[in-house]
């Protein structure tokens, strides 16, 4: 638990403790690459996922990063805010290389670009998709099914 | 008199023909996970001649196991054109009825008789093997009785079928 | 003589029938080992028939078409060159040495027939089948050389008439049978040993784009290729026999250890197969070949 | 022989278990070079959740993996109970680790069978896949159905035991376990398992660490994690059991890592029925559905499934219907990094066996 204390000096009060097992830290956008890599230093060595949160209200995406310590047996939230419109952010795949999959998840569903890392543009889950990034709060997933596939018309027979 | 023939030797052939059913061995969707317990020593489908086989050329039913996703149902087309005639399709689960629980889904095609000529549906959200196995045999009684002529209904309406699936698949 | 011509005409027919009643035998075994009952015993029969009732039938070429009827051919001559119990067919005029090369020619056949279609695990599959192929005959050329060596001929009939009165090459000759069993349980691609038709690696290797009445010959080849190796077993081995009762006895019975063997192992992998067909089997048939030779 | 041509393991393939695509760059027989191909089963849950009521998910998210649904409730439920701050009863925990070890074992068998088939004995599949048959029938008189349970709810399970279950569970468990056995000489101890295995798909310990590896495929490697001790949820504190690891990290230890563990969980649910409070609620009363609101917030709730580490990223706006849920799933670290890279320098051969022994779940990867 030493390294979580000098973690929480460092970032004085910036780390929060949601419960007992689950740290959150949010930081602007510049830092996100340091924070990652002193977390990663101090036994935070396990990437668990990297998605993203629509706050369409506020028109910003979250990033979060989920990072594992064997160690303490802890797990952190590193979040950042990132504009909505031309969203962008640097790939985190030189700190954890297995955030290479999940940023092309990333870039796929919500049309985040990510700078760096190659497959991101690529069509990953999803086959010639036309229509706008599905994860996105704006994308109507009812509306798109309902005129796109033609579904069986049951005659409603109240008799 | 060449015409009575073909004609007698088509049901003959058809009383033989559904005693040893191949099935393709493909999961399209979560109903997969029940075919494994109609296969083996539980449910054993095999007493009936059905056995799951390799590739497309060997195979006789293709058995479109649950929903549709876009990406599999262009895989699902090609490999039905690749089948030999006669070829049966049977759709397993609500999925491809009408869309069952993914109605909503942007990925989920919603009637699977659209793309292709379906023989027989197997209702249920996972039906059970004991339903799998009475379709099978529900199958062997239409193609004893020569309803199961679904590959005739798609060569004979092919383009309206090949309209359908440009339309969802968009090439 | 007039029987002997009728025997040559209605033989091959007589192999196709015990293969598909072994074939279904085996299904059933197989199934009741696995706890569940398992096909009709004709089920081979019926895939058989479905399979010629195809309405449509790709092709990719004439070779490809030509494949299964080369190896059609060449099992149906094999047939002839084996002594059935009353009647000795051609055996007379085609020795053990023959009977080992036209056996070669159908499998060349098949390999022309599945090296035509396009599929790549067709190619692959033909080319792990003669891999396989010069493996397992390896041990067998040496058996064969054991018998001849023993029985100071290549006549089969003589081999056979060399081991009446229950002198079978079985008792008297135990290491080389084992090589024997071994080599032939790969000659007949059953399951430890079906490396080229294996359906989870190469989706069933050569017959990947035979369908229809191709692959109901490929079946109806199978089903007389069984009977070969069976019955080619019986007579160096089990000293043929005098009526069809026993003849097709004493075959269902080294069937039967062939299949039961077949539940329980898993694949081998390509290279693990050719080790051990070089390790095993030859050994021991060298042995055999030294104990004949220095015993006289 | 063709030098180097392009191979697909395609949707359509036998030897792949679930609907992905790998394809394969060869020269001769060994695999210069693999790419995976996923999306063959996107649904898009995270989206469809996002218009559903609470309850309406429950219906949703056992649908995501197949061979074992439970661990997708029990998450949801977790999570759920995080936010509200609700505590689920005693007996309501013991329940739910006697469900999801059952799940467990029965995944086990599913994921070994389909292993044996890949290297070619099917009598091993016949087998399991037929012994696993008899617990979906406790499953389905427990709760209606044989596969999607939807019996672990938010605030406990949807009902108890019916009477003498616990019997009849307990009869299951000492069939299965008289069971290994025959699957041992059959198969565990068979010299061509061992010879197809043994130091094929080879990983070390700070390899598996670096590229997200959680489950049997780590704890073969030697590395000992393990969301039950990590982070104990449901009864799991109050069970005493230790999980054997083995160290060699190859295909033949990820194998006898599930067989060992399939053991495991096979005592921990004798001793989780054996310890479970006889009486006692089963749930915590839920509001009504239609105007359930969970505070806003954000959960992490994970679970070790079959495979690993599966766990749900839960986040709420104060709303009635999920802001957010991003699943975690196991296998996309195990597919992306991990089997493109054991499957280079690779037999042909070995190509099937080598994405199975990783036990790879593609639902897991499309979502």
């Amino acid at each position: 638990m030493k390294r979580i204390e000098y973690l929480k000096r460092i970032y004085e009060g910036r780390l929060i403790e949601i419960n007992p097992k689950r740290l959150l830290i949010t930081v602007p956008k510049d830092e996100f690459i340091s924070a990652l890599s002193t977390f990663k230093v101090n036994s935070f060595n396990q990437l668990t996922f990297v998605t993203a949160v629509d706050w369409i209200k506020e028109s910003e995406f979250e990033i979060v990063a989920n990072l594992y310590s064997r160690e303490n047996r802890l797990n952190v939230f590193v979040k950042t805010r990132i504009s909505r419109d031309n969203a962008e952010i640097q790939t985190i795949t030189s700190i954890y290389s297995v955030a290479k999959k999940y940023e092309v998840e990333l870039a796929e569903m919500f049309g985040i670009k990510v700078v760096g890392n190659e497959d991101a543009g690529k069509p990953f889950l999803l086959e010639n998709w036309k229509s706008k990034p599905p994860l996105r709060k704006e994308f109507d997933s009812v509306a798109y099914a309902a005129e796109h596939y033609e579904a069986r018309h049951v005659e409603e027979k109240n008799d | 008199m060449g015409r009575l023939d073909e004609r007698e030797a088509m049901e003959i052939l058809d009383q033989l023909r559904k005693r040893s059913l191949w099935m393709l061995h493909y999961c399209t969707a979560c109903g997969a996970v029940e075919l494994p317990p109609t296969m083996t020593s539980r449910y054993d489908m095999e007493r009936f001649g059905i056995v799951p086989f390799v590739t497309s050329r060997q195979a006789d039913i293709l058995l479109v196991t649950g929903y549709i996703n876009i990406k599999t149902l262009r895989r699902i087309v090609t490999v039905y054109e690749q089948m030999l005639d006669p070829k049966y399709v049977v759709g397993f689960g609500s999925c491809t009825i009408n869309g069952g629980i993914y109605w909503d889904s942007y990925a989920v095609a919603k009637r699977l008789d659209l793309y292709l000529p379906v023989d027989l549906y197997i209702a249920g959200c996972m039906p059970r093997p004991e339903a799998v196995i009475s379709a099978f045999r529900h199958l062997m009684r239409l193609i004893d009785e020569g309803k199961a002529d679904g590959y005739r209904r798609y060569k004979d309406n092919y383009d309206w079928f090949k309209a359908n699936q440009k339309k969802v698949l968009g090439e | 003589m007039v029987t002997n011509i009728l025997m040559i005409i209605f033989t091959p027919i007589i192999a196709f029938f015990i293969g598909v009643i072994f074939v279904g035998l085996k299904r059933k075994i197989i199934a009741r080992i696995q706890r569940r009952y398992g096909p009709p015993v004709v089920q081979p029969l019926l895939d058989i028939i479905k399979l010629l009732a195809k309405k449509e039938n790709i092709s990719h070429g004439v070779m490809f078409d030509l494949g299964p009827v080369i190896l059609l051919g060449a099992v149906i001559m094999t047939v002839q060159f084996l002594p059935t119990p009353n009647a000795p067919l051609l055996s007379n005029y085609g020795d053990l040495i023959a009977l080992i090369y036209i056996s070669v020619v159908g499998a060349l056949g098949m390999a022309l027939g599945a090296g035509e279609a396009s599929n790549p695990n067709a190619s692959i599959g033909v080319a792990k089948a003669l891999s396989l192929m010069f493996s397992y005959e390896l041990p067998f050329a040496i058996v064969v050389a054991t018998i001849i060596l023993r029985y100071q001929s290549t006549n089969i009939n003589i081999i056979i008439h060399g081991q009446s009165y229950l002198h079978w090459g079985l008792f008297f000759l135990p290491i080389t049978t084992i090589a024997g069993f071994i080599s032939i349980y790969g000659a007949m691609g059953e399951h430890p040993f079906d490396v080229a038709v294996a359906p989870q690696e190469i989706a069933t290797g050569p017959m990947v784009e035979y369908g229809g009445k191709h692959l109901g010959f490929l079946m109806i080849d199978h089903m007389m290729h069984t009977y070969i190796e069976l019955a080619l077993f019986v007579n160096l081995f089990m000293g043929g026999a005098s009526n069809w009762f026993f003849f097709i006895a004493k075959m269902f019975g080294v069937y039967f250890v062939m299949t039961v063997i077949e539940t329980v192992m898993p694949r081998f992998k390509m290279e693990n197969a050719i080790k051990y067909f070089m390790r095993w089997p030859t050994i021991l048939a060298l042995i055999g070949l030294l104990t004949v030779y220095i015993g006289g | 022989m063709i030098r180097d041509y392009t191979l697909f393991i395609g949707p359509n393939h036998p030897g792949i278990h679930g609907n992905f695509s790998v394809k394969l760059q060869l020269e001769g027989d060994t695999i210069v070079s693999a790419k995976g191909d996923s999306g063959y089963l996107h649904r898009g849950f995270e989206k469809l959740m996002e218009h559903k009521l609470y309850l309406q998910n429950l219906a949703l998210i056992p649908r995501i993996c197949v061979p074992e649904p439970d661990i997708n409730e029990a998450v949801y439920a977790m999570a759920i109970e995080e936010l509200m701050g609700i505590e689920v009863p005693e007996r309501a925990k013991y329940i739910r680790t006697i469900i999801l070890e059952a799940a467990r074992v029965n995944a086990y068998l599913f994921s070994l069978g389909g292993f044996g088939a890949m290297i070619g004995i099917y009598t091993l599949m016949q087998w399991s896949v037929g012994d696993r048959d008899y617990m979906l029938d406790l499953f389905s008189k427990l709760t209606g159905a044989r596969i999607y349970h939807m019996y672990i709810w938010p605030g406990g399970v949807r009902r108890d035991f019916p009477s003498g279950f616990e019997e009849e569970l307990l009869g299951w468990v000492r069939y299965i376990k008289d069971r290994l056995s025959d699957y041992d000489n059959l198969f565990f101890k068979n010299s061509l398992f061992v010879d197809r295995t043994k130091g094929v798909a080879k990983i070390t310990d700070e390899e598996a660490l670096n590229s997200g590896v959680t489950g049997p495929n780590l704890k073969a490697t030697g590395v000992m994690q393990d969301v039950r001790i990590d982070e104990p949820y449901a009864a799991y504190p109050y069970l005493d059991f230790r999980i054997p690891v083995l160290s060699e990290g190859d295909a033949w230890a990820r194998t006898i890592q599930r067989r060992m563990e399939l053991e495991l969980s096979l005592n921990l649910i004798e001793q989780a029925v054996k310890k479970m409070p006889k009486k006692g609620p089963v749930t915590v009363k839920i509001p009504n559905p239609f105007k359930w609101r969970i505070p806003k917030g954000e959960a992490y709730a994970k679970v070790e499934s079959s495979r690993g580490e599966y766990g749900f990223y839960f986040v709420s706006d104060g709303g009635t219907k999920p802001y957010r849920v991003y699943v975690r799933g196991v296998s996309m670290p195990h597919m992306y990094p991990l089997a493109e890279r054991l499957l280079i320098e690779a037999n042909l051969s070995d190509a099937p066996m080598i994405i199975e022994s990783l036990d790879i779940c593609p639902p897991e990867i499309d979502k």
